[in-house]
């Protein structure tokens, strides 16, 4: 009992000290959400911290750019609320009712796929409007009319990967290698492997990782040298593409590597020799070397906020933010207005609008919530993403 | 040929997990405690010598030296503030302080390096070599790897067996109780024993983010992991157990991705674990005590 | 020290030393027991028969194997020549729950008590297979748990207050006096319903007077159960007034086997025991 | 002093019962009344399912003395089962309620079977052996699952086991999609549901406890060699304690899995057992009512940290750390002794004060 007492001493002292904490925290940030007052208020969840920290950061430094943005050249306010949901479906479920607890009237996320499916159900039953950066399943806008996408959904990245190789015969004997604790890689490469039969391409070695066993990608790299394989293809993220990289490079292996999205951003990991990428193509529908003075202008704020090149997730959020806000100013949307009503509006703008942002020139979106943009092949060259036509 | 470069591949793995698992048996053995923070210590040592070598623009071999001397005195810390004061308590409990130190040290390293992965610049410049005609190619990394595990378990087992220090040490892995009598310091034993444990924990990091080159918060977690398994695997408490179940389990986890199946692997490493832990209880090279009635 | 006699007094079996258990079926039978741990012969030759309401006592130089045999009596080890027959049944591989519910219970040399249970717990354990009530009616809680632990709880109290445990019922066995404990673990071992019970050093750190009352409550436990009684100690005040035959073992074999005047004369165990001192 | 004996237990029980119950009463009325924040309704079904969790790991670990690390692993298989047996009786039983009720027992009795199969080889080891083995058993359950497909075609019920995606035929849904778990669940769980699993669950371990099988497996954590003197078959005991801990668990991964619309296997991962187990610890081992209190303090604490953003989860391993050495540390307790001593003089001066 005794014991007891202490633990909850310890506790409450700590609770005690936290809201200390966190009523100071409230009042610094008091300025950007309280200049607000009359704002819409936008929810954000993704992994902040954790091993899926990079995407959940890169899309909180995204949207808060494109939130400064808005706000500045007055008119239509937002504030915006990021929550950690630690790439865990349960934490994703209490970082959104964290968010609706706030206020939140448009959910601005989630940024990964398995939670956002979680997230999806609950939008879809509460009525709140969700456009996802980044959640690339499938299955996540088929919770509800009102979940929708920027980012192309994996079965039709793997569907162009598979035709784009097709279709300039890029090789012979294609091996693949993907993460199938991974929604996200296993979901590209489902729908890849189908198309690519259906193409009549040559996958000669499939090979898979788990986020367990990721530390070491050697075998599978080696596994696709000795089936000879002169086209690998990699759904999956650049981090562990950069490990496949570093290791073809060791062993003296270099065909041609192809990525989807989530491999946009190799060039920015820390530390990387950019000069082993140089050769690999990727399906992405943003390249931070674009002469698009937007683009440029993002790159330039993005790397002034963070000190690194924004990949491909913060240019997805940036349009999030950008794309609803558009969606608002046509719908007429005002921050008194309540979650559900703006959802109506929302999803009647969505279902017509085009939208210009810098993944996509004249995105639409079907009234299944999916995109419709034309994903852009590119090819590392000298360090740098160039289109490929 | 394949065959070869599996194995090497496996041995070159192996290698790292076992000077993880060197630095985890010595801990248990001396401690009689699961250090679960151990993983997250050979992070620290990554990024300490990564730091160095990226930001201070210093040779390796400095690097290394720091990461050594960063980790050596984070583990005597570590072992003071956390450990210590709850000697003598159920083991569960040091257990559980254990894991509070690993997640205080993932998320500090987030805090301050950020969550964006580092790729790893190799400590190694030596080139690979390649033999048979580019059929089979032996990394520097794997060399050097190879070398200083076995060159650490050669000098553990002499520190163990020749040194004062090392006899204390084996004094209180026996009997705790006994080595006090016999005028042998227990705390500061345990305290040098964390001191090494860490210290090889820097190394086991730069040479692990040397073969996988991702430095990020939550690197050590997973091989951390995989090295307790490993130190199981051979026997924990026992140094050459620690290497052999380390190099095993790395040539195992290879060879089940190379020839069975890169989906099941994990299972298949486990699997086998279970089944060594059922033929020898107390893993290959454990002695098996039977208790006194 | 070194000449030690190696003939070994043969008892011929069923010849058994109590009147009233002549020609009855030995509780404990014990044939040309041996046990190697790694190549070192720990016991060996060792043959003792033990008749149903019989005290009998197992003497010898500290490290002379008495403690091995008991383990080997019980099942905790396995013998490696010879066999043990508890009441007429060969124990032979079997584990040592099993030995105990053929009739033989112990006490152990270092007190092995459950010390964070009650000292009623820790005698109603001592019961478990005497409760008749299933692990479902237990879940459940079916009116047969309530008998069943009513009927525990009874038995349990009246073993206690046998032994004069009574006032202790509630307290932690690990918090209560050493001598006292040493009693607990009696009441715990004839909790099983045995038809014998081992005891290891009973009185080791008991005062006199502890001591002689333990030798009184030894007799008394052989004349209200019905039991033998075989046991350990280096009092040879308690052994020589309670045993009805004393083996004495040296280096793991029997050097002497007969009633206290017999064993007291030998000069064997004279040799035995003065070069125990020597030693010492 | 039998009556009395027995009136302690009876009387802690009946505060761990009354306890949850109030503070189901409470939380349920309150909900009802809408005062609870979407915050707080989203903890309500979880903190139930962690109190079961951790309420059947102090079983294990607490009282039988095995320390288990895998237990997440039979939590996802309880989810798993869960999720495919409510969606397999969609349709054919039309109470929600009675669908997840025999969601939660299937989900509960494919774990204890298979804790059984587990529990006959790997009950033969003790101690940190035991707990690696458990280790790996929860990552081999998580792997299995992970490239486990089930769903329904037109020709009925299909499930299997592979690296390569199953095939439905015509009319195929998916329930379980291998390595994208389950997606479309329908959130059958609910918090009367949850207090339910509670009380099931406490009902189960308390009554353990407190009998003749409880004595047998506290014996055994005590006394290994002492509790096979007396006749107690100590693997049957300890493969008891681990099949009831797994259909425990497997119920309340069943909840859990019906708590949210999509999951995957790598929720029940390491990181899950071991939040479990500090639950227990933290509680006390052996603590019905501390685990009971402890999972309901420890699952919320991290979510009230929110507005401390990126300082949330380094704080968490501060107090973690904290409290384990305010409870264990033999130094720092002495000195909390110290000061609460001084404490308690103050106020018994003051009432004193008062009282004159």
């Amino acid at each position: 009992m005794k014991k007891f007492i202490a633990l909850m001493l310890a506790m409450l002292m700590v609770m005690g000290l936290m809201a200390g904490c966190s009523s100071s925290e409230t009042a610094a940030e008091a300025p950007a959400a309280e200049s607000a007052a009359g704002a819409i208020k936008l929810g954000m969840c993704g992994p902040l911290t954790g091993g899926a920290a990079v995407y959940g950061t890169a899309v909180q430094a995204g949207m808060e750019i494109a939130v400064e943005e808005i706000n500045a050249k007055g008119g239509l306010q937002f504030a915006l609320n990021c929550q950690d949901d630690e790439h865990d479906t349960e934490k994703a479920a209490n970082a959104y009712n964290a968010l609706k607890d706030w206020g939140m009237q448009i959910m601005a996320g989630p940024v990964t796929t398995a939670p956002s499916n979680v997230v999806a159900g609950e939008c879809a039953n509460d009525q709140i409007f969700m456009l996802t950066p980044s959640a690339s399943g499938v299955s996540v806008i088929e919770y509800g009319d009102n979940i929708f996408q920027i980012c192309f959904t994996d079965p039709n990245q793997g569907v162009a990967s598979a035709d784009y190789m097709a279709s300039r015969e890029l090789g012979t004997t294609i091996g693949v290698i993907y993460d199938s604790s991974d929604v996200y890689s296993a979901g590209i490469y489902e729908k890849f492997a189908a198309q690519a039969e259906a193409n009549g391409l040559n996958i000669a070695c499939v090979e898979a990782f788990t986020a367990d066993n990721k530390a070491d990608l050697t075998t599978q790299v080696t596994k696709c040298k000795d089936a000879g394989c002169d086209l690998v293809f990699l759904p999956f993220y650049a981090t562990e593409a950069a490990q496949v990289l570093t290791y073809a490079n060791t062993i003296d292996y270099s065909p041609i590597f192809f990525g989807c999205d989530g491999l946009d951003g190799v060039l920015t990991v820390e530390g990387f020799d950019p000069a082993l990428a140089e050769g690999v193509m990727l399906l992405t529908p943003f390249s931070a070397d674009s002469s698009d003075v937007a683009t440029q202008m993002f790159v330039a704020k993005y790397q002034d906020k963070t000190g690194i090149v924004p990949n491909q997730f913060a240019a997805d959020a940036y349009d999030v933010i950008y794309a609803i806000a558009q969606a608002c100013e046509k719908g007429g949307v005002t921050a008194d207005m309540s979650a559900s009503e703006i959802n109506a509006i929302m999803v009647e703008q969505f279902t017509s609008m085009t939208f210009d942002g810098l993944t996509g020139k004249g995105m639409t979106w079907a009234a299944t919530g999916e995109v419709s943009k034309s994903p852009m092949a590119v090819v590392i060259e000298n360090g740098t993403y160039v289109g490929v036509e | 040929m394949s065959f070869l470069q599996y194995l090497i591949n496996g041995i070159s793995i192996g290698a790292v997990y076992a000077i993880i698992a060197l630095g985890y048996t010595m801990v248990y053995g001396i401690a009689k405690m699961l250090n679960f923070a151990h993983g997250d210590v050979i992070m620290v040592g990554a990024y300490a010598s990564y730091c160095v070598t990226s930001y201070l623009g210093l040779p390796a071999i400095v690097s290394i030296l720091v990461a050594v001397a960063v980790c050596t005195l984070l583990g005597i810390v570590i072992e003071g503030l956390a450990y210590k004061p709850l000697r003598g308590t159920p083991s569960l409990a040091v257990l559980i302080t254990a894991i509070g130190v690993s997640y205080f040290l993932q998320n500090a390293a987030q805090l301050i390096f950020g969550s964006a992965p580092k790729n790893f610049k190799s400590i190694v410049s030596m080139k690979a070599l390649t033999l048979f005609g580019g059929g089979l190619t032996i990394t520097g990394e794997v060399l050097v790897t190879i070398v200083v595990c076995v060159a650490i378990m050669v000098g553990l087992t002499l520190f163990t067996s020749r040194t004062r220090m090392g006899k204390a040490m084996r004094a209180v892995s026996e009997d705790r109780a006994a080595a006090q009598l016999m005028g042998i310091n227990v705390n500061q034993t345990i305290s040098v024993t964390f001191a090494i444990g860490s210290a090889l924990a820097a190394v086991a990091g730069v040479l692990l983010c040397s073969t996988v080159p991702t430095l990020m918060p939550t690197t050590g977690a997973m091989p951390g992991i995989r090295a307790f398994t490993a130190a199981v695997f051979g026997g924990i408490g026992s140094i050459p157990g620690a290497m052999l179940g380390g190099i095993l389990l790395g040539i195992i986890e290879t060879f089940s991705k190379a020839y069975i199946s890169t989906q099941f692997s994990d299972a298949i490493v486990f699997s086998v674990l279970i089944i060594i832990l059922l033929v020898k209880p107390a893993g290959l090279l454990g002695k098996q005590i039977q208790e006194k009635v | 020290m070194a000449d030690y006699p190696k003939n070994v007094i043969q008892v011929p079996t069923y010849n058994l030393f109590r009147e009233q258990d002549a020609g009855k079926l030995p509780v404990l039978d014990v044939r040309n027991l041996g046990i190697d741990f790694g190549g070192l012969t720990a016991v060996d030759s060792f043959n003792i028969t033990i008749g149903p309401t019989e005290i009998a006592g197992l003497i010898g130089p500290n490290g002379a194997g008495k403690t091995t045999i008991f383990n080997l009596l019980t099942g905790v080890y396995q013998p490696t020549r010879g066999s043990v027959l508890v009441n007429g049944i060969d124990i032979k591989g079997m584990p040592v729950h099993k030995v105990n519910k053929l009739g033989i219970a112990r006490t152990f040399q270092n007190i092995r008590l459950f010390s964070e249970m009650t000292a009623l717990d820790n005698v109603k354990v001592g019961m478990h297979n005497e409760i008749k009530c299933s692990f479902i009616a237990s879940l459940l809680r079916l009116p047969s748990y309530y008998r069943a632990e009513a009927a525990a709880n009874m038995k349990a109290m009246e073993l206690l207050d046998f032994m004069g445990l009574g006032d202790v019922a509630d307290k932690k066995a690990g918090s209560l006096p050493y001598g006292v404990q040493r009693r607990l673990e009696i009441v715990r071992a004839l909790a099983t319903n045995p038809s014998i019970i081992l005891l290891d050093e009973p009185a080791a750190g008991m005062n006199p007077s502890e001591t002689a009352e333990l030798m009184h409550q030894i007799r008394r436990i052989r004349d209200t159960f019905h039991i033998a009684i075989f046991l350990i100690e280096h009092d040879m005040n308690l052994v020589m007034n309670v045993c009805e035959t004393i083996a004495v073992v040296n280096y793991g074999k029997i050097i002497c086997k007969g009633t206290p005047e017999q064993v007291r004369q030998n000069p064997a165990v004279i040799e035995a025991y003065l070069g125990k001192e020597d030693n010492d | 002093m039998k009556k009395l004996l027995k009136n302690k237990t009876v009387l802690a029980n009946a505060r761990i019962y009354l306890l949850v119950t109030l503070g189901f009463v409470v939380m349920f009325f309150m909900n009802n009344a809408g005062m609870l924040s979407s915050s707080w309704k989203g903890y309500l079904v979880p903190i139930c399912v962690y109190i079961s969790l951790a309420v059947s790991l102090n079983l294990l670990v607490g009282i039988c003395g095995e320390l288990s690390l895998g237990h997440a692993g039979f939590m996802g298989i309880g989810a798993f089962t869960g999720i495919v047996i409510a969606a397999l009786l969609k349709g054919k039983v039309e109470s929600d309620f009675l669908r997840l009720l025999i969601a939660m027992v299937g989900g509960g009795i494919l774990s204890g079977i298979l804790g059984f199969l587990i529990g006959i080889p790997v009950l033969r080891l003790r101690g940190d052996y035991l707990a690696i083995v458990t280790l790996a058993f929860g990552e081999i359950m998580k792997n299995i699952i992970g490239n486990l497909y089930a769903g329904t075609d037109n020709n009925g019920f299909h499930m299997a086991v592979t690296t390569t995606k199953m095939a439905l035929g015509d009319g195929g849904k998916y329930i379980i999609n291998g390595p994208m778990g389950a997606t479309g669940v329908q959130k059958l769980a609910t918090f009367p549901m949850g207090f339910l699993l509670v009380l099931f669950t406490l009902f189960v371990v308390l009554n353990l406890v407190n009998s003749k099988e409880g004595r047998a497996i506290k014996a055994v954590r005590d006394n290994r060699i002492a509790a096979e003197s007396v006749g107690i078959n100590v693997t049957a005991f300890r493969m008891k304690a681990f099949v009831v801990s797994a259909v425990l668990a497997g119920m309340a991964g069943a909840l859990f899995g019906l708590n949210y619309s999509s999951i995957t296997a790598s929720k029940f991962n390491f990181n899950t057992s071991i939040n479990i187990l500090v639950f227990v610890v933290m509680g006390g081992m052996g603590n019905i009512l501390g685990s009971v209190i402890s999972a309901t303090v420890l699952y919320v604490l991290p979510e009230a940290m929110r507005s401390l953003e990126d300082y949330r989860l380094i704080l968490y391993a501060v107090v973690l750390i904290l409290v384990m050495l305010f409870t264990w540390s033999p130094k720092v307790k002495e000195k909390v002794a110290i000061v609460s001593d001084k404490f308690s003089r103050m106020f018994k001066k003051k009432e004193v004060e008062t009282n004159g």
